[in-house]
């Protein structure tokens, strides 16, 4: 069927996409510059030291043999042992960071959603007045505006100058996270509300403009019935292929907008591993959130197949 | 009721129903083409009409703007009006050259992809593209930047632009690519192909001379977009360690190093995100402008 | 009444009442701490870099201990030190406990040197080459035998990197770190780790630490690694300090904030100078129309906000070994005079690496290209992250590094090896000297008079070489809502919590 | 005793500043059946818009002339009053069966939320009703039709669907916009008869806008033949088949391919005049091959030929009728 089709193609996507990324970054490591075993060691400790701790990390054997390596483990379902923490499990080490960006992405998403589908509809019930016109001007500087700035100004405004909001940090646990989460989020909120707001807006032009909707006036259905049943769910259908789309690009925003706001999510993960040269990590990281972007991809699959008809008969 | 018939009432009269649907669009065409003209020309002309050394300390540290100094001074006592559009030069160059290189590599990969029949070239391009573009963009620049590092250097940029040219470069083909390849199998349906491919032109000449002129200003639309996306992207990297590196002035590490005076100096950090907001507007008003779709009626 | 209005009159109560529900601070005996790096385990013989020691510092029992001016040090777990030419006899407390209620003896002291001193991936290894052996004596008696003489043993071991830890956790230690969070450690300092994250460790007050119970029941620091972001949460009371934040930023403080700095006793901002022969500053004429050139008030004033001092000799203003000879003020005049006959007479272009993690390094730069353009030599300024440098440095990939060394107290041997010395040669300067190198010896060899007089010698060598260009002493500033009793920052640059 | 559904009095339909239809004339009679013909652009379309109220969404509006729908007057701008009018007594058949039904929504939806809006009597028993309606229009299995989405039903089922929900609110008068346009010819001649017996047994009356005289001289009582947005020609169906008085009514039947025809097919010369570029006179005089200097200088009014068949031309007396054989068409 459909969904199994869907499915087995994404999967097979995983597999490519973890090879690809798992040689990838072994290659692109090794071209970095910066010792890891100097990083771990410090500045000051001896050359032999380092040469010690270099052969104990594997790092002194060739690329090949290194990449086969990871590449066995990685078929295991192991992401290896960390450089930095070391004898710790890549997998549990950056556990939490992932948990933490999945959630303030999560949070995100549904700000954008409670923003940008209310607000699209309307502007698009509004257009051509100077609501529409203000509306759309807002949306297009907001989208002008990038992540990181949008979480100054929000930090300035919002933490320090009003005081509403902890001025970063995170609480470690549901749901004294929400205290923390929730101006990050809206710092992703004035990328992503804006974009759906403008694709809601368009699509209920859109449907507004198509015959059904017409049909139904004229046959007397309300208005009110005719913007929730008609516009509406015809209006959301693009925005599952947006949000889908816009995946990469959220947790990229995410990485951003957590150093802004000292959230401990991949994105400090990441700066950490890259300053330490944790190679694991970096790899680890690369990983899995290249196959979350393809299971959120999945899962965007899955709900268009499971809201249009149309799918599931076509294919 | 039908579409059809509808807009065959309202066409009829063409160019008059034309003239109503492309004023709106005029309008934002040229308020964004004069907003990005605006900070184009400033990040020309000011660095001439005053030649104070960007890097020049000339006043004291976190001076609040003034007549001299209509940015104020940052946290070391520079200029931050001639540092913003001596930055501008750099950024907006960056993201052209970032831009245009994946503009044209994409395109002509999409393109010649799309009109290929043989299964295996579009499979491979494809599954290739899958994977750059589920590799997360961020870390595949934090991880080139680090390895091209700052050291390697292209003649004219700064240290830095390099790292960050080359990781866009790699990463951006391949969206360029599938949107030339969607648009080509658009047109590979279309008439004027098949009858070229009837009168047994190489597919070198399909693709040269008629596909890549129907493609590209599919994927340049998208450039534009693209461009503002490579300017913020080029900004943000300062927040992670990355990109250009002070003190060459670039927005994004004039933003980052006025961060920690928001509360005594916002003007480091806030005049320089105004300049970036006024061009990133403008830009979105022209995207708007070419995307946008002709009026349509409103709900009764 | 737009929506837009009521949706933000709706935000700004949900964000009121989720600010209302703030929690505790310092009043219940717990201290937030907001610092930009965290060990990656706390096992004392992997921790070579300055925030970790911070923690382990609180952790660790040690034989001696630190006082917080850094001229001295105390007995720790030790009762008494008697000092010798090749052998140091350390007596130890008796009733000494581990936080788990463990004994501590003579045999975990030989246990733990032995482990430090034969683990070839031991950061700090270099502390430990003088000791021959470390034997135990009986249960309370410890005996130091030395290669050489080592009057610096004491304040080594009052470092965390000679923490004493429980022999029975050397004895099972596998292939992973000592001390990687699931199996705390016992630890007979002040504090023992409660847990131990990446983002967050806990530590709790050691009820059987021998020394005098702080008061503070509770330390959490906490991983903000942007200073910008440990300001506003210290000043927005999600933390309680925030440690190294930038001096030019004090002035967004507001009560009940306080700056806190403290000038290190034994810690020195300086450009380091590739004294390679691939360098033009192979010719100390440079070296020194650069030492000369530098504006060190300006440095002080723009990059610390005239939190620090200009560095005028080879030490810390406050050290005792400290004999100025440089000036504050630059002078163009004297700079260009050093420069004739050079390569860089008329002009020459150098290349300065600077870590892009450190602001006061970035800043320094800065000045520095200034200065230098005012005797005609342009300055290439290249910023990458720490890794990266590092390699640059020990390649000998550049001409001007905006770096820096420091101790924790004030003793000789590390500091002078990381500046003038074989292990600075070996990773970057590039500067060899044998007699520079003889008289570093004496000095780490020597005590009282005998050791002034090899100072003093050392310092003229220094004068004449000049390996380096001091700029400013090293300078760390924080905010704190706590009183300075509680918490606060000393030269050693170690956060002393009672 | 007949009973006037639809009375449109000299009606003028602007849409942006531009009068695309002029002067027209109309009546339906409770009963009765109207079709209207004409080319693509000679705004018959625009003026059913105006019967089923749908200027405004295409930014047109009723610019003269006078509109009672029933015992309502459709240009007053009483809103409320007009909501009660459309579905009850005017209802539409759309064209496009597929886009004229949402295709997120399952056929059973369309129904009962339109009978919810429409039939407050039948809120109760709203799937019965639902089947009703589709057993109405000749679907069979009911009950599946309701369960299934647009894209998996026939045109042909569709459009009976587009039928059953037009008849949902028992209207008075029914409007098919070219209702069989986008059917197969087997199926539309289902269609056609589906309409003719509805109109029967409801006794409604019906609009039926068709280019395809055929499909008009089946359906309908009477008809009104449209050029560039005018009534040129309208009259009893029979009649004005037979016996065109209009040109180009005349040559609209010519243009049509008839079975047993051998001659060559007339096309119409020329192309239809666009809105803004209408001459001052008759309207059809650039393309009409009787054209004179009269037609060139004033617009025809419509003129009373006898048994109710008008015609707007100024040779509209003159022997101008065609020698057409419209046995085939009209039996067809």
């Amino acid at each position: 069927m459909l969904v199994v089709r869907t499915t087995f193609a994404r999967a097979l996507q995983i597999v490519i996409v973890g090879l690809f990324v798992t040689v990838g970054t072994n290659l692109l490591v090794r071209l970095v510059p910066g010792d890891p075993a100097r990083a771990i060691l410090g500045e000051k400790a001896s050359p032999e030291v380092v040469r010690a701790l270099r052969h104990e990390l594997g790092l002194d054997q060739p690329v090949i043999q290194q990449i086969a390596r990871s590449l066995g483990r990685l078929v295991q379902g192991d992401l290896g042992t960390s450089f930095g923490y070391r004898g710790q499990e890549v997998a549990s080490l950056i556990g939490p960071g992932l948990g933490v960006t999945a959630g303030l992405a999560a949070v995100a998403i549904a700000l954008s959603l409670v923003v940008g589908v209310p607000g699209g509809l309307w502007l698009a019930l509004v257009r051509r007045t100077e609501a529409d016109l203000i509306g759309r001007l807002g949306t297009t500087v907001l989208l002008a505006l990038p992540s990181f700035m949008a979480a100054l100004i929000l930090l300035y405004f919002v933490s320090l100058k009003l005081g509403l909001a902890p001025a970063g940090g995170w609480a470690g646990s549901w749901p004294e996270n929400a205290r923390y989460v929730w101006l990050p989020a809206l710092a992703l909120t004035t990328y992503l509300g804006p974009l759906i707001a403008r694709t809601v807006r368009q699509a209920a032009l859109d449907a507004i403009g198509q015959p059904f909707v017409e049909a139904a006036r004229a046959r007397g259905v309300p208005r009110r019935r005719i913007v929730a049943c008609h516009v509406l769910p015809n209006a959301l259908l693009p925005v599952i292929t947006l949000v889908g789309f816009n995946a990469g690009i959220l947790v990229s925003g995410a990485v951003i907008v957590e150093t802004v706001f000292a959230v401990p999510g991949l994105g400090s993960r990441l700066l950490q591993a890259m300053s330490t040269r944790d190679l694991p990590v970096m790899q680890g990281i690369a990983l899995v959130t290249a196959v979350s972007i393809v299971l959120f991809n999945l899962l965007t699959d899955l709900l268009n197949i499971a809201v249009d008809p149309r799918i599931r008969r076509t294919h | 009721m039908s579409t059809e018939i509808t807009t065959a009432d309202i066409n009829v009269p063409g160019h008059v129903a034309v003239r109503r649907q492309i004023q709106p669009r005029r309008i934002e065409l040229h308020v964004g083409v004069g907003l990005i003209l605006a900070v184009v020309v400033a990040c020309l002309v000011i660095p001439i009409l005053d030649r104070t050394d960007p890097n020049a300390l000339v006043a004291l540290p976190l001076q609040p703007p003034s007549a001299e100094h209509p940015f104020g001074t940052d946290m070391v006592g520079r200029d931050v009006f001639i540092r913003v559009f001596t930055a501008g030069r750099l950024d907006i160059a960056l993201a052209a050259l970032g831009v245009l290189v994946p503009f044209i590599s994409g395109t002509v990969i999409g393109t010649v992809v799309g009109a290929s029949r043989r299964r295996l070239v579009d499979t491979v391009t494809m599954r290739l593209t899958d994977c750059v573009i589920a590799f997360p963009f961020v870390i595949l620049v934090l991880v080139i930047v680090v390895i091209i590092g700052a050291d390697t250097r292209i003649p004219l940029l700064p240290p830095g632009a390099a790292s960050v040219l080359v990781a866009v470069w790699i990463v951006n083909w391949t969206t360029y690519a599938r949107l030339a390849r969607a648009r080509t199998h658009v047109l590979r349906q279309e008439d004027f192909i098949s009858a070229a491919r009837l009168l047994g032109f190489s597919q070198a000449r399909i693709v040269a001379r008629h596909l890549l002129p129907s493609v590209w200003p599919t994927t340049a639309t998208y450039a534009v977009a693209d461009a503002l996306v490579l300017v913020s992207l080029i900004a943000a990297l300062p927040f992670l360690g990355a990109g250009i590196q002070p003190p060459t002035p670039e927005w994004g590490s004039i933003m980052y190093e006025g961060r920690g005076f928001l509360l005594q100096a916002w003007w480091i950090s806030f005049t320089t995100a105004g300049v970036l907001l006024v061009l990133g507007t403008g830009v979105m008003l022209v995207v708007d402008a070419l995307v946008s779709n002709p009026r349509r009626p409103r709900l009764p | 009444m737009s929506m837009k209005h009521k949706a933000g009159v709706l935000l700004m109560t949900v964000g009121a009442l989720l600010t209302a529900a703030a929690h505790g601070n310092a009043s219940d005996g717990t201290l937030r701490i907001g610092i930009d790096q965290f060990p990656t385990n706390l096992d004392p013989g992997q921790n070579p870099w300055q925030q970790q020691q911070a923690i382990m510092h609180l952790i660790a029992g040690t034989l001696t201990n630190q006082e917080p001016d850094g001229k001295q040090v105390t007995m720790g777990l030790a009762a008494s030190i008697e000092p010798g030419d090749k052998r140091f006899v350390v007596k130890l407390k008796p009733d000494l406990k581990f936080s788990d209620g463990s004994a501590l003896t003579a045999t975990d002291v030989v246990a733990s040197f032995n482990y430090y001193m034969n683990d070839k991936t031991n950061g700090y290894s270099y502390t430990f080459t003088p000791i021959e052996r470390v034997i135990a004596t009986d249960d309370l008696t410890v005996e130091f035998e030395l290669k050489r003489p080592y009057p610096s043993l004491p304040f080594i071991l009052a470092l965390p990197s000679s923490e004493i830890i429980p022999s029975e956790s050397i004895e099972a230690r596998g292939s992973k770190d000592l001390y990687n969070g699931d199996h705390p450690l016992p630890a007979a300092g002040p504090f023992q780790v409660q847990s131990f994250g990446q983002d967050q460790i806990t530590l709790q007050r050691n009820s059987h630490y021998a020394g005098t119970q702080p008061s503070t029941k509770t330390v959490i620091f906490k991983k903000i690694i942007d200073p910008a972001a440990r300001l506003a949460q210290v000043q927005g009371g999600e933390i309680d300090w925030a440690d190294g934040i930038s001096p030019k930023q004090v002035g967004q403080l507001s009560a009940p904030v306080e700056v806190r700095s403290a000038l290190a006793i034994n810690g020195l901002s300086f450009l380091s100078l590739n004294n390679r022969d691939s360098s033009l500053l192979s010719d100390v004429r440079i070296r020194k129309a650069i030492a000369v050139a530098i504006n060190r008030k300006q440095i002080n004033e723009v990059v610390h906000a005239g939190q620090s001092q200009p560095a005028l000799s080879l030490w810390a203003t406050a050290s005792r070994y400290s004999r100025p000879f440089l000036s504050a003020d630059p002078d163009v005049t004297r700079a260009k005079e050093l420069l004739a006959g050079t390569k860089c007479e008329n002009a020459c272009k150098l290349k300065l690496i600077t870590s892009s993690a450190s602001e006061a390094g970035g800043d320094t730069v800065i000045v520095v290209q200034q200065n230098l353009k005012a005797i005609g030599i342009e300055v290439d300024i290249v910023k990458a992250e720490g890794a990266t440098i590092n390699e640059w440095l020990t390649q000998g990939n550049f001409d001007l590094w905006a770096g820096g060394s420091f101790d924790v107290a004030d003793f000789p041997d590390g500091y002078l090896a990381w500046t003038v010395g074989q292990a600075n040669e070996a990773l970057y300067s590039g500067y060899s000297s044998s007699e520079m190198n003889r008289l570093i010896e004496q000095v780490n060899m020597t005590t009282g008079s005998e050791r002034d007089a090899a100072v003093a010698a050392l310092n003229a060598l220094f004068e004449k070489d000049l390996p380096l260009v001091p700029t400013t002493n090293i300078v760390s500033v924080s905010a704190s809502r706590v009183p300075s009793e509680i918490l606060n920052i000393s030269p050693t640059m170690y956060l002393e919590v009672r | 005793m007949t009973e006037m559904l639809l009375r449109a009095s000299n009606i003028a339909i602007e849409i942006a500043g531009l009068e695309l239809v002029s002067n027209v004339d109309l009546e339906v009679d409770r009963g009765h059946s109207l079709g209207i013909v004409g080319e693509t652009g000679s705004g018959k379309s625009l003026t059913c818009r105006a019967f089923a109220g749908l200027l405004s969404p295409i930014g047109g509006r009723i610019s003269s002339g006078s509109l009672w729908v029933g015992r309502q007057d459709a240009t007053s701008p009483d809103t409320h009053a007009k909501a009660a009018l459309y579905g009850r007594v005017v209802s539409l058949v759309p064209q496009n069966s597929l886009m004229a039904l949402n295709p997120l929504m399952r056929i059973g939806t369309h129904l009962t939320e339109t009978i919810k809006a429409l039939d407050a009597d039948s809120v109760v028993q709203l799937k019965a009703r639902a089947i009703d309606l589709l057993q109405r229009v000749g679907l069979p299995d009911p009950e599946r039709i309701l369960r299934q989405y647009p894209h998996q039903l026939s045109g042909g089922m569709r459009q009976r669907v587009m039928i059953a929900l037009a008849i949902a609110g028992r209207p008075e008068l029914l409007i098919a916009d070219e209702p069989t346009t986008a059917l197969d010819v087997s199926v539309q001649k289902d269609i056609l008869e589906l309409l003719r017996r509805l109109t029967h047994e409801e006794n409604m009356a019906l609009i039926l806008i068709s280019h395809d005289l055929g499909v008009v001289a089946a359906a309908t009582q009477s008809v009104a033949v449209m050029y560039a947005g005018m009534v040129v020609e309208r009259g009893p169906t029979d009649t004005v088949l037979r016996q065109p008085r209009h040109p180009y009514t005349q040559a609209l039947l010519k243009a049509r391919p008839t079975i047993g025809h051998t001659g060559r097919l007339m096309g119409i010369p020329g192309a239809p005049a666009s809105p803004d570029t209408w001459p001052s006179g008759c309207r059809f005089a650039p393309r009409c091959p009787h054209a004179d200097n009269r037609c060139d200088a004033k617009v025809p009014t419509l003129e009373t030929i006898g048994g109710g068949h008008v015609g707007a031309c100024h040779r509209l007396h003159e022997s101008l009728v065609l020698d057409l054989s419209k046995k085939d068409l009209l039996s067809s």
